[in-house]
Order: structure tokens, then sequence, then C-alpha cells
């Protein structure tokens, strides 16, 4: 479904991206885990158009992405859900997630997929007259799923979505992208949280500074010493400090 | 007593103008975060071309309102489009002083097209003013500030309540966030920008029928549409329309009790009262420009 | 602004630079035996629009405030000139010291009540302030002359010997000599550094224990200093002042002149003061079509080159080197 | 990376020095030998900003009516007249470079104008210094001529000063409308300023009263506050000063008020453009004018005709258009007077010269005044009809 091929991507005069190579099979739950740095959310911001690549191939569902617009990538069916949640403060959370829909306004179905947001995380059914701002960062983290589940996607990126929030609620959400991923849609996310990603995703790619230095299996990967050192070992030192 | 009745009368009927004359910058400003210079040469541009459209063309005034709209909103998508894009994210400054460019091209082109002649729009209202209760209103005026309420009410539906309105706001508050959900950016920009410049047209249209149009009219009137904006608070539109209801009826009160040389200058002391006590006016949002 | 750290200089290079500059000035000292009057006239307001410039640049460029007030400051300092040289008939002296402390003075009220505010608020109060003044200066008949202004302003007579506009000519240069200096020593001083600090981040250089709101004043109030005495210059070289020099062409050109110059750079508000002056008044064959032209040109430079004139070679030394790029760094993620 | 900042620097040292050197030689090489035949005239106005459109007429009017000598094969054995306008944009410092660049660089022997009192202050002492005479046809403050200002010996004027038609408005306030009362609104300019001032002399000196005195900033679009006020107060006339934009505005608004006490201008109140501006509300309206369209001589119908026949897009003449042309005319005949070029000895011949203008004989007195008639008028479906012409002398 989503096919990355020896994709380089620059930031300034920093090689960002090195020779990767990445795939998303139809209906499949894939992590990417790596360290703060490592050029996960430069590769996210790639694949949904806010970055463009230097070299290599982008295709979903057969389409070129890498000359792609955001507006376009979006109407293909990819929906991103950004690290920092980036909700509309000002905004209601209900226009919040009705402009998840931009890219399908005026679908007859959005009612109906407002009610199926709503049965997900009933709390922004409560908190749908207020701003955005008004929100706790557990609620914003909903917020912003929710909203890139508006545009129902076929594809969904996840950036850092457990970064910052209390352990309830990443399980909360962990439970939510399950639930997500069996009604059909794929999921690629990005966790420094490797613990949870591991658990979650069927297959696991890990990045170190632009490049991935391993894949496979979540399964297998647990099982490997050196993943278990650098990722799983420092992990509560790590989540600590997060941002 | 008669007296200050009809001078309130004026200095509401006056604000709501004020108010109406300054929407467009208040909300290029509080959206995109410009401070448009240019703002008062298309609001000369809308008054303009509803002159050649009512006079040489002959058409009806309405109608001829709404083609100059389109007209000079054309004229800010393309000044978006040209230059403004292209220092997105600079300093206040920077983006100021290109629209300083745009008012100095704008004005004094009109100037050598037309020749500069002062002219009135023709206005399809009786001249005889309305008497009510001994108080006297020109039906012109009554209509212009009737229009302001409607149309700050209608932009302001628009940007809450549609789609785009609320992509456009999306967009400025969070670019990013705005891309992801597929809204194309930097269209909104230009159709932002667009907007604002048709609400100057629209003001300059309704307002031509009462001042007079020549090329220099946006340049006069900036002034005091700084005044209104600062004092209600910049990107706040019930703020424009309190800026524009507390100028009016100062500048009322001022000649009537005070000294009328002294009218404008009480205006630009009180902007710097009110922003000493409200540090972003009366409806300002603050926590953007802490 | 990229911040250029490099403060060294070989000893060798910075004596050869003096002495080009002592040479330069030199130079410019004689230059109005040679040009013609009506460059040296042009060049004369060129001056002045610098010092003004050099004087907003301090706000403008060095702490980042978007400062549109400037008249109000040039027309205090020529109006107390003027009014001094008029109804009390002190000696030019006596009057430019006193437009530069008075200004000094009033630059510190005005400054201080500007400075509450930041960003758009500051610049619209800088706006109603030059405004207010110019009514004021327009209403208070006695003092001003009111909108008949005061005419007849007598300019000084160097030595007994030297014309009045060579007088002022030689003033300006001496000014702008000096003021050059103390903007580079400023620049270099605690004082400079605090200015760059609030620029790119007031909270930040608060919270590192910055008086920004001190720092800012004196910024304001050295722009104040140097505007009075510009306005001092401008009054006697006029011989005219009336409330119109309070007016808000002014001000915007003065900010353009800092903008398109270069902001926060010593050379950005003499190149833009140049500018400024010259590309109008050059402009004058092109008729009506002139005011068109200067929008024009200000907008290019400003949309293609946001960090002013100063930058260009920069600019150009980016554009040669390009293709260089794709040095691959460790640990250079996009977060 | 050692030394970027000085060799930085010396680039913009040299990139400054190039301009001063670029516009220096500019300046050099355009000086170069004049058409020995032309005989350059200067005009500064106000080309652009919110006075430009008098100062576009007054442009169009010099320029008549240096074709018109032209075409009658010129003056000083057949020597063309070339005309170089500049524009003061109404600002002092403007108008002072345009008048060096016009004497230094155009070589003009004489220039006409300036339009505003400030602007001709500004450039009086300029006049001086070079020695070349100017002749206004639109600044009316008294001290231009009246005063004691330097460069007062070079400059004329052949519209009468503000001073000299205060007491004609005020015998016609006093005897004709019958008023004492009078209330005043004025532009708060300096000829707004200093014209109320005489006036308010004048109509004192009568026996009148002038409770409330109301000052408006030019560009003004609402004056509804001071006319209230100026309702209130129930004065027996109304005197009114400022140009035809502002004036057209005043006398709606005054309509809207539904005034109905008599209205007396100072300005532009009998002009096509303040008739064609302000329609119905101007009907009424009295005006002092140093100039009507509808001066009946047989000068002031050719000069009507020619305008129309030149300008037929344009509205009928204004003073804007009779006083620059006028006073171009008079330099003319200075010219031809003094027999030469000169600047010097052009200034001794306006000092002598006479015209026979639209409004009567141009002849400058001691102070460089000329004084020409003034009219009363009123305007009457859609005319202004001269009730009185009043001599200045």
């Amino acid at each position: 479904m989503l096919e990355l091929t020896n994709l380089d991507v620059f930031y300034g005069g920093i090689h960002a991206i090195r020779a990767v190579n990445l795939r998303v099979n139809e209906g499949e739950f894939v992590a990417l885990i790596g360290a703060n740095g490592a050029g996960k959310t430069t590769l996210l911001r790639t694949i949904s158009g806010l970055k463009r690549p230097g070299r290599g191939s982008l295709r979903f569902n057969g389409a070129e992405l890498s000359t792609l617009p955001p507006e376009k990538i979006v109407a293909l069916g990819i929906s991103h859900c950004p690290e920092g949640r980036h909700v509309w403060n000002h905004m209601t959370v209900r226009e919040n997630l009705m402009l998840g829909a931009y890219a399908r306004r005026g679908s007859r179905s959005l009612p109906k997929d407002l009610k199926r947001i709503y049965a997900i995380f009933p709390k922004l059914e409560e908190r749908q007259r207020q701003t955005a701002g008004t929100l706790s960062g557990g609620e914003q983290q909903m917020l912003a799923v929710g909203r890139a589940l508006m545009g129902a996607p076929k594809l969904l990126l996840l950036d850092e979505p457990s970064l910052g929030l209390a352990p309830v609620v990443v399980q909360e959400l962990a439970r939510v992208f399950s639930r997500i991923n069996l009604e059909g849609t794929s999921i690629l996310l990005v966790e420094q949280n490797a613990t949870m990603a591991l658990r979650l995703a069927s297959r696991t790619y890990v990045l170190e500074t632009g490049s991935v230095v391993k894949e496979g299996t979540s399964a297998d990967l647990v099982s490997d010493p050196s993943i278990r050192d650098a990722y799983l070992g420092g992990q509560s030192l790590r989540t600590g400090a997060a941002r | 007593m008669g007296q200050l009745a009809q001078q309130l009368l004026n200095g509401v009927v006056m604000g709501g103008i004020y108010a109406l004359s300054a929407l467009g910058l208040t909300m290029v400003y509080g959206m995109m975060n410009i401070v448009n210079v240019a703002h008062g040469e298309l609001y000369m541009l809308g008054a303009l071309f509803t002159y050649y459209l009512t006079s040489t063309l002959g058409l009806p005034y309405l109608p001829s309102v709404l083609a100059a709209l389109v007209l000079v909103a054309l004229i800010g998508g393309a000044m978006e489009r040209s230059s403004l894009r292209r220092i997105r994210g600079q300093t206040m400054v920077v983006t100021t002083l290109v629209t300083l460019g745009w008012s100095l091209i704008l004005q004094n082109v009109s100037l050598i097209l037309t020749g500069g002649i002062p002219r009135y729009i023709t206005s399809p209202f009786p001249e005889t003013s309305l008497v009510l209760g001994g108080l006297q209103i020109a039906p012109s005026r009554l209509f212009a500030a009737l229009a302001a309420g409607a149309v700050i009410v209608l932009t302001h539906l628009f940007l809450q309540k549609t789609v785009l309105g609320n992509a456009m706001r999306a967009s400025f508050q969070d670019k990013d966030a705005a891309s992801l959900v597929g809204i194309n950016v930097g269209l909104i920009y230009m159709l932002t920008f667009a907007l604002g410049a048709a609400l100057a047209a629209l003001s300059g249209g309704l307002l031509g029928t009462i001042s007079y149009v020549d090329p220099s009219m946006g340049a006069k009137g900036l002034m005091k549409s700084f005044v209104v904006v600062t004092i209600g608070g910049m990107g706040s539109f019930i703020g424009a329309i309190f800026g524009g209801l507390i100028l009016g009826i100062v500048e009322a009160l001022a000649a009537a009790y005070i000294s009328s040389a002294y009218k404008d200058f009480i205006g630009f002391i009180m902007v710097v009262v009110i922003l000493l006590f409200l540090p972003s006016g009366l409806f300002g949002k603050r926590e953007r420009y802490a | 602004m990229k911040p250029r750290a490099m403060n060294y200089v070989k000893p060798t290079r910075r004596r050869t630079g003096t002495i080009l500059s002592l040479a330069a000035l030199g130079l410019a000292a004689l230059a109005p035996n040679v040009l013609d009057s009506y460059t040296r006239h042009v060049l004369m307001l060129a001056m002045i629009n610098i010092i003004l410039g050099l004087g907003l640049n301090f706000t403008l460029g060095y702490v980042g405030q978007p400062n549109f007030g400037q008249a109000a400051l040039f027309g205090f300092g020529a109006y107390t000139s003027a009014i001094l040289a008029m109804k009390m008939h002190v000696s030019f002296l006596v009057s430019i010291v006193a437009a530069g402390l008075v200004t000094l003075m009033a630059g510190y009220v005005l400054g201080y009540i500007s400075l509450q505010l930041r960003g758009a608020y500051f610049c619209m109060v800088t706006i109603a302030l030059g405004q207010a003044l110019l009514l004021m200066a327009s209403n208070l008949l006695r003092l001003t002359g009111g909108p008949m202004g005061l005419a007849g302003i007598p300019g000084p007579k160097l030595a007994g010997l030297l014309s009045s506009t060579y007088s002022l000519w030689l003033v300006a240069l001496g000014l702008l000599a000096l003021m050059l200096l103390v903007t580079r020593l400023l620049e270099r001083s605690v004082m400079g550094r605090a200015w760059v600090a609030i620029r790119e981040s007031e909270t930040l250089a608060r919270s590192t224990g910055v008086d920004t709101f001190h720092y800012a004043l004196l910024a304001y109030v050295a722009g104040a200093l140097f505007a009075g005495l510009g306005g001092s210059l401008y009054a006697h070289y006029v011989g005219f002042v009336d409330p119109s020099i309070f007016a808000f062409s002014w001000s915007s050109m003065s900010v353009v002149a800092v903008v398109i110059g270069g902001r926060g750079t010593i050379w950005g508000p003499v190149i833009g003061g140049l500018l400024v002056t010259l590309l109008p008044e050059y402009l004058r064959v092109a008729a009506l079509w002139r005011l068109p032209m200067f929008g024009l040109v200000l907008i290019l430079i400003i949309t293609f080159m946001p960090d002013g004139l100063v930058a260009l070679p920069r600019l150009l030394a980016q554009v040669r080197s390009r293709g260089k790029t794709g040095v691959a760094l460790p640990g250079g993620g996009g977060d | 990376m050692i030394g970027s900042k000085h060799v930085l620097r010396s680039r913009v040292l040299v990139l400054a020095l190039l301009l001063v050197i670029v516009s220096a030689s500019l300046a050099g090489c355009s000086s170069k030998k004049a058409n020995d035949e032309a005989i350059k005239i200067g005009v500064i106005a106000p080309m652009t900003g919110p006075q430009q459109f008098e100062g576009q007429t007054e442009v169009d009017a010099v320029r008549m009516a240096v074709d018109e000598v032209n075409k009658a094969g010129g003056i000083l054995g057949g020597r063309m007249i070339t005309l170089v306008a500049e524009d003061d944009g109404a600002q002092p410092a403007q108008g002072a470079s345009a008048v060096e660049k016009l004497i230094t660089k155009d070589k003009v022997v004489a220039i006409q104008g300036a339009q505003w009192s400030s602007v001709s202050k500004a450039v009086m002492p300029i006049l001086e210094k070079y020695g070349v005479p100017a002749v206004t046809a639109i600044s009316t403050a008294p001290d231009i001529t009246e005063g004691n200002l330097p460069g007062k010996d070079w400059i004329f004027r052949v519209i009468p000063h503000d001073g000299l038609v205060a007491s004609a408005i005020a015998e016609f306030i006093k005897t004709n409308l019958k008023a004492t009362k009078v209330d005043v609104l004025a532009v708060n300019d300096d000829w707004g300023r200093q014209s109320t001032a005489a006036v308010k002399a004048e109509l004192e000196k009568r026996g009148g009263t002038l409770p409330k005195i109301e000052y408006y900033t030019g560009g003004e679009t609402n004056f509804l506050p001071q006319l209230t006020a100026i309702k209130n107060d129930n004065p027996d006339a109304l005197f009114l000063v400022g140009q035809s934009q502002d004036g057209s505005m005043i006398v709606k608004q005054l309509k809207e008020l539904k005034w109905s006490k008599p209205v007396i201008g100072l300005g532009a109140f009998a002009s096509d453009t303040f008739i064609s501006l302000a329609k119905d509300a101007a009907e009424g309206v009295y005006s002092l004018a140093q100039y009507v369209d509808s001066v009946d001589s047989p000068i002031n119908k050719s000069f009507v005709n020619a305008w129309k026949t030149r300008y037929p897009k344009s509205l009928l003449p204004d003073k804007y258009a009779w006083g620059p042309y006028t006073a171009t005319k008079v330099i003319i005949e200075a010219i031809k007077k003094a027999g030469s070029t000169d600047p010097k000895k052009i200034q001794e011949a306006l000092k002598s010269v006479t015209y026979d203008g639209a409004t009567g004989k141009i002849a400058f007195d001691a102070k460089h005044q000329a004084h020409p008639d003034v009219y009363i008028t009123v305007i009457k479906n859609g005319k202004a009809v001269i009730q009185t012409p009043i001599s200045t002398k």
C-alpha cells in the first residue's frame, strides 16, 4: 500500500533521511522507533507532503507522492496526526473535527463519521462546544487523532501520540489504535516509547541517524538483545525526559 | 439637549461607517498579521470602480458595488500572490513596507489613469434628510451605517460558520495542521487577502455616495481606520464596531463641547491612553502579542 | 539577521580601514566644491535622512520594534531649533545642542509611554503620538506659528567665512561620522547585545535577567538624540518648519530607509538613506510615474532581500556557492 | 571566515561610494548645454498626494499659456519657451528640492509657483540664493509679500492675498447679508488660519461678533460634529474657508442638517468643480472668488473657450487654472520687457510689467503684490452668478 524506496531527504545542508526503504501493507500496523533526532518526524512529514524528498520514490497504492502537495495526498487517503498535536486552540472541538474532513467536505457521511469519533472518544462529545485550547493534554491528543480519523484515511500516520501523557491515557489511546486498525485502517506509528510501539505493531522498523538499521516482526525485535538494550532498557529514563 | 441628541445620533451613524471602513484592515491583521497600509487604496479603488461602473457604463448602483468588489478582490489576490506570499513569516515591518509600496503604486497609477478629478457616486437615495423627533439624518448615511452592521455580521458568520471560513481561521492558527487535513494553505492566504480587499472595496463603494471619490481619498481616511482598529483591538470585529462608535461619538462630543481643532488630537490621545490601560485594545486577543 | 560574531580583525587591516574612512571623510568634506548645487542639496537631504535612519535603527533594527514615529522626534528637534533661533535668537551651536537635548528628553517621555507596548500596538502608538504632535504644532499658534510655520530660520556661518550651506554640510558630515562611530560602539557594548537579545526573544532575554524595558528605552532615547540633531539640521538648512514635518510620510520614509538598507546594521541606514533620497529625486525624469516606480523598487528590494541591501554581498555569495550542499552531518534529525 | 565582516563592510562601502558617484555623474551629465533657442520656465505644484488635483490643473494651465505663446511665434525674436514641471507634494522640503533642481539643473529663468504658502515660504530663500524670480498665483498668506521673510524680493503674486479680500467679505456679510453674529468653519492650515484671522478683524471692526470659530483637518469627511455645534449656536450666517472637495462635503452635510441661514465661502465655492460635486447643496452659497469662469470680459471669454477646447474632458477653469495661466503670461511679458533671459533682469522687469488679465490689470505694487478684481458670487441653477466685482486696490 505505502512503499518508500531508497528515500533521501535533506534539511538545509543536512542529510536527514538516507536511503530508507519502508513498506506498509493493506490493513497492517507498522511502527517506526528510534531516538530523538533520528529522523522519524521528517520521514512522516515527507510522506504527507509537508517536506519534499531529495531522491527516491514514495508510492501509495500505485501513485507517486513525492511531487504532490499535502492537500492532494490527504485526498488519496493518508491522514497525518502530527507530533505535538497541533489542534486549533481557538476553535471548538467540533470545528476541529469537522475540518478534519476538509478534504471530503460536502460528503454525506460526515454526521455519521462524527458520531463514530464521539463513540470512540466520548470525552470529545462532552466537550464539543469548548475551544480546543481549554482541553487537557490527553484530550487534545484524542482530538488530534479524532481529527485525523475524520479524514476517513486508508493509512493513518501517528507521530509520537504518547508524548507527555499520563500512562492511563496512553493505555486508552493504545486501545483505540488497535481498534481502528482492526476496523481496517492501516497505521504507521512513530514512537520513542518503544514498549508501546512494539506491543501494538505487527512489524517494526528501527531508525538511527536517518537510516533503517533493523526491521522485522515486533516479536522478533523484542527478543533482539541490541534492541532491548538500546530501546527498551533505557526506556524509563527517556519517557521521563520527553519534551 | 437637542444638540446632544443630534450629536450622538451623528456619532453613532458615523461610528458604523468608520467600523465598516476599518473592517478589512482589522481582518487582514487579525488573520494574517499584516498591517495593510494599502487598505486605503483598496477602499479608494472600490469607490473608483463603482463610480465608473455607474456613471460610464450606466449600471445600477448595487450591482456596480458588487462588480467593483470582485475587481478589487482580484487586485488584492494579485498583491498577495506576487509579493506578500514571498515574505510570509517575515517581521511586521517588512510586510508593512511591502503594502506601503503597493499603496504608492495603486494611488499614483489611479491618479495617472483618472486624472485625479474628484467625483461623487450618484446616490440611489433621496437627498432630503429624514426627520425623527427633531433630529436629522440623511438616508444615504443611514443606509451606509445599516449596511455596515450587516456586512460585519455576515463576515463574522462566514468566518465562523462556513467550511471555507473555518479553513481560513485554521490556516492562520496552525498552518501545518491545516495542510495535513487537506487545506491548500497557499490558496487560503490569497483568498483571505482578497477577502480583506473586497471588504475595503465594499466600504469604498458604499461610502462613495457620502464622501467624494478621488485617488487620494484612501490615504486621507487611513489614519482614522488605524485609530478605530487600534482602539477596538486589532483583529477583532466587535472591536472594530466599538472602536468606530467610540471614535464617532468622541469626535461629535469633542466638536460640541471642547474644540474642533483638537477633535482629531483627542482621537489620537485616546488611542494612547486606551492602550496604556488595555495593551491590546478593547477586544484584542492578548496571547498573540505578548 | 544572522549573527555575525567575528569581531576580530587583523590590526593592519583595521588601520587601513581607519585610514580609508578618514580619507573618505576628507573627500566628502571637500565634495561641495566640485558638486553642482542640486546634487549638493540632494546629498544634504540624504545626510539628514541617514541621521534619522541611524537613530531609528536602534529601536527598529537592534531592538526589533516597528517604530513608525521617528517624525515625532525629528519634528521636535526641528521645532526646538526653529523656536530658539527665531524667538530667542540663540546661536546655531546653542540651538543644535539644545535641540538634541530637548528631543532626548522628549524621547524619554514618548519612549516611556510607547514601550509599554510591543509589536503592532507599539507601532500604532508611535503613529498616534506623531499625529498628536502634528496637531499640537498646528494648534499652539503662539509657540509654533501654527500651520503658518516658522520661516526664515538662519543658517550658521562657521568661522564667519564659510557659507551657511557649506557650514551645515560640514556639521552634518561631522555628526554623521560621529553617529556611525557611536553606533559601532553601542553595537559592540553590553547594551547592543542586550538589544539583539530582546529582538531575538524578549521573554528569553528577560528570563536571563536583562531589564528589557530599560534597554529598549535607552535605544529609543539614543534614537531621539539622533533625530533631534537631524531635525535641527533640517530646520537650519531648509530655513522653514511647519507641522508637516510630523507627517507619517517622514516616519515611513525613515522606516523604508532602514529596512531596505538593512536593519540592525551600521551601513544599512546609510545605504537606505541615500536610496530613499536619491531615488525619488532622480526618478523626477519619470514625471508622474516617479512614485509608482519608487513603490515598485521598494517592493522588489524587500521581497527579494528582506534583510536589506547590505545583505546583497552575502546573498550573491550564497548563490555562487549553491550546489555544494548535501554534506551529511551525524545526528541531523528533523524534529 | 576571519575578516569576512571586514570584507563585507568594505564591499558595502564601495557600494555606497558607487551610489554617490553615480548620482554625481548623473547630475553632471544632464547639465549639458541647453538648446540655445528655448527659454525654460519652471513650475512647481503638488502633482502627487492629497493636493494633486489642484496641482494638475495648475500645470495644465501653465502649459496652455506657454503653448499659446509658442504658437504665436515665441518671444525675443522667435525663441520658444519650454516648460519644466516639478512635483512638490505640497511639502516644504520637497518644494525646496524641486526648486533647487529647476534652477541649477534645468537652468530655468523664472518659476511659476508655489501653490501652498508653506512651500512658497520654504523656496523663497532659494530664489534669493540663486537670484531667480518666481510668480505665485495661489499662495495667499499675506506675509509672503507683506512680511519680512528672506527672499521676499524674488517672489511676486498675481492673486489678491487674504488680507486684501477680508474687508470685501466682511463688508458683504454686514451690508448684504445683514448678519452680525457669524460662525466660521475653516481648514486648519496656514491659509485657513490666516484668512479667518483677517476676516475676523474686519468683521469686528464693523461691529460683528464671531462666537464660534471651528477648524477642520484638510481631507476630513465628517463635518457633522462641527456643523451641528454651529447650527446649535444659531448664527446669522456661516463663513467657510476650504477647497472644492472639502467645501462640497461641508455644504452637503449642511443640507443634511437642514441648514437655512446664508453661507459665504472663501476658497473654491464658485468653481465648476465645487458645483459639480455639491450639486443641489451648492445652491444659494455665496462666495468670495478671486476668479469665476463667468467673468464678463472678452479676455476671460477667450480664456475659457481656449480651456474648453484644449481640455474638453476637464471641468471649467477655476482659480487654479486662471491664476497660474495669468502668472505665466506675466512672466513671459516680463521676459519680453527685459529683452533678456537673465533672471535678474526678468526680476527687474516684473516690478514694472503690466498685463491685461481676465479679472483686470495685473501690475505689482512695491511689495510685489498685484491688485486685480475679486468677486462676490452666488450659485443659482448650478451657475456661479457674479453679484459684485470688487476692486482690491
